[in-house]
């Protein structure tokens, strides 16, 4: 690095430490993070992350430059207005506890919704005015309810992906819908020779739940239908083989002592039944007992 | 209602269910077979599907019965 | 069914269940009367209380009745 | 119900359900194996198609009865 | 499903179900009898309580006639 | 259910599901594996599409049955 | 499911899942492991209760079956 200034060098050299002496290293980007809400995010993270911006050239330099195998793979992650994170935490915790930390935004003109953006049925505390038009013009439901503008059904205005117009979103703003998400945003992180992108590291724990519960209806299923003795299947098949069992006795009318009263019962309410019919015809068809 | 049993077992038994044959079920039932109630039955009958009527509530009793300890 | 039946026309005319009335029902009734399962049936009534069975019924029968529309 | 699950078991084998089949599989279970009810179960399994009766739910019926308004 | 209605059979029967009773009663049925799968019936009925598991089916097959619409 | 679950991850993974092959998993998963439960885990998955078995429901007791009318 | 499946056999086998464990029950049954997706599964699994997200499964398994019309 001939041609570089001192304080440059001592920065790369820095982040070249930092580098070597955590486990984890993170590459985030910290766009559109007003600068009091950056302060506090980085407050919550002292003792467990340590958040390092520089300029991409430095970062890029001392991530070529660092002893840890593959760790340059970073660079390619670089987005927005990136920064360095590292820790001790793994790679998982660290992107849980970021996204726990962002914070609701307001819409701004041109951003991707990156929900589905609802306008929820209700009063809006507005009095009868202009905006009742402009809430009309964005695809707004509302209408003036007792002197005040309410707004008639839930409404999604934006839907996820799609980019929210200069009016939606100022209109979005005066209605305290704060659609967009801001904070410190893990795009990749470093473990042990191994990259993890965002993509890995969004552990969806309802997918999990649902796979397990799948695995275990699997492994129940499977079981069952070839016959594995084990403590799940054996007591549902000997429930079904009873079921079996009281369906061959009863549908073949063989008599037995799970059976009698069943038939017996199966007798009586279908005698039950024709005489409901027979009486509907002529009352005297049937005897006083049965006549209602 | 012993006359609809008189009935049902001929009907299952694959016999014409009429006044004679319904008598005869319940005379070798010991049941002391009315006159006027079996015509009025084997009229009441005619217009009644005696298959279906069975099959409709039959075991709507049973079900809940398994139930029962 | 129809040995379920000839049992509860039996009862029901308060005539004894037993092989021979049995029997003598399915007779009239031109049903052939299967030795085994006359007996069987006698035999499996033995620990049964028809009454009992029927009144299970009525009470079910009545529950769903109420409930339709 | 050990004669059911002794024809059940029969049938499940392959093998033919009749009088000496299951008795001696019931016998084989230790079990007494009546002569009359042995007899009473292959008049009544006569007529039956085993697999199905198995599959259709005794209750199954019931539905539609309760549905009945 | 031989093996269960072997054992089945068995425990309705009154006698105790064992390697070598289960055996028994699947060889009179004319099935072969896995040694393996046997020894495994009998571990898994081991921690299960059978007159349990079939009473859970009265009930299952009871409650959608109750619960039909 | 180890057996199952081994049974399973060697399918899933393309793997033959034999004795050898489930002992190993077993083992790697810190189970003792029971020869004779391997045994009859093998012998009862030889007619059996695993994959169709695992995705077919089986449901504890005879009830389902009762869906269909 | 390879994942999610070694994790079932070692929860149901006893042992701890940890990365160590799925990985060697991975490779035994002759999957590669991908340690990034290793890695993820112990991750998720820090806040998902295997033993009550099975036990939610077999209620939920038998309640459709109850509840079948």
């Amino acid at each position: 690095m001939p041609h570089v200034a001192e304080w440059k060098k001592e920065e790369v050299k820095e982040l070249k430490d930092l580098i070597n002496s955590y486990p984890v290293v993170g590459m985030a980007d910290l766009s559109d993070i007003p600068a009091p809400q950056l302060q506090k995010m980085r407050q919550s993270l002292r003792g467990s992350a340590t958040l390092k911006m520089s300029r991409k050239t430095l970062m890029d330099l001392a991530l070529n430059d660092s002893p840890k195998n593959n760790v340059k793979v970073l660079v390619d992650h670089m987005d927005g207005q990136p920064a360095l994170i590292f820790t001790d935490m793994n790679p998982f915790k660290l992107y849980k506890i970021l996204e726990k930390s962002k914070t609701p935004a307001p819409a701004k003109a041109g951003s991707i919704a990156p929900t589905d953006i609802e306008v929820p049925k209700g009063d809006t505390g507005f009095m009868p005015g202009p905006i009742l038009g402009e809430m009309q013009k964005v695809g707004i439901p509302a209408k003036i309810e007792k002197g005040k503008i309410v707004v008639t059904e839930d409404k999604i205005i934006v839907a996820e992906g799609e980019e929210i117009s200069r009016d939606v979103a100022g209109m979005l703003t005066r209605l305290d819908i704060y659609p967009m998400e801001v904070g410190i945003d893990l795009k990749a992180a470093y473990e042990d020779e191994t990259i993890y992108t965002s993509e890995v590291l969004t552990i969806d724990e309802e997918k999990t739940l649902s796979d397990i519960q799948k695995a275990y209806t699997q492994a129940f299923n499977l079981s069952v239908n070839a016959v594995v003795f084990n403590s799940e299947s054996t007591p549902a098949l000997i429930s079904k083989a009873a079921g079996e069992a009281l369906n061959l006795a009863f549908n073949a009318e063989v008599l037995t002592s799970k059976t009698t009263d069943l038939l017996l019962a199966k007798a009586y309410s279908q005698m039950l039944a024709v005489a409901s019919e027979a009486s509907a015809q002529n009352a005297e068809a049937v005897d006083d007992e049965l006549r209602e | 209602m012993e006359y609809i049993y008189a009935a049902m077992l001929l009907h299952t038994a694959g016999q014409e269910v009429n006044e004679e044959s319904v008598k005869k079920v319940l005379e070798a039932a010991g049941s002391e077979a009315d006159d006027a109630r079996v015509k009025a039955l084997i009229a009441a009958l005619e217009d009644v599907d005696i298959e279906e009527a069975m099959e409709k509530t039959a075991v709507a009793a049973a079900a809940p019965a398994a139930a029962a300890p």
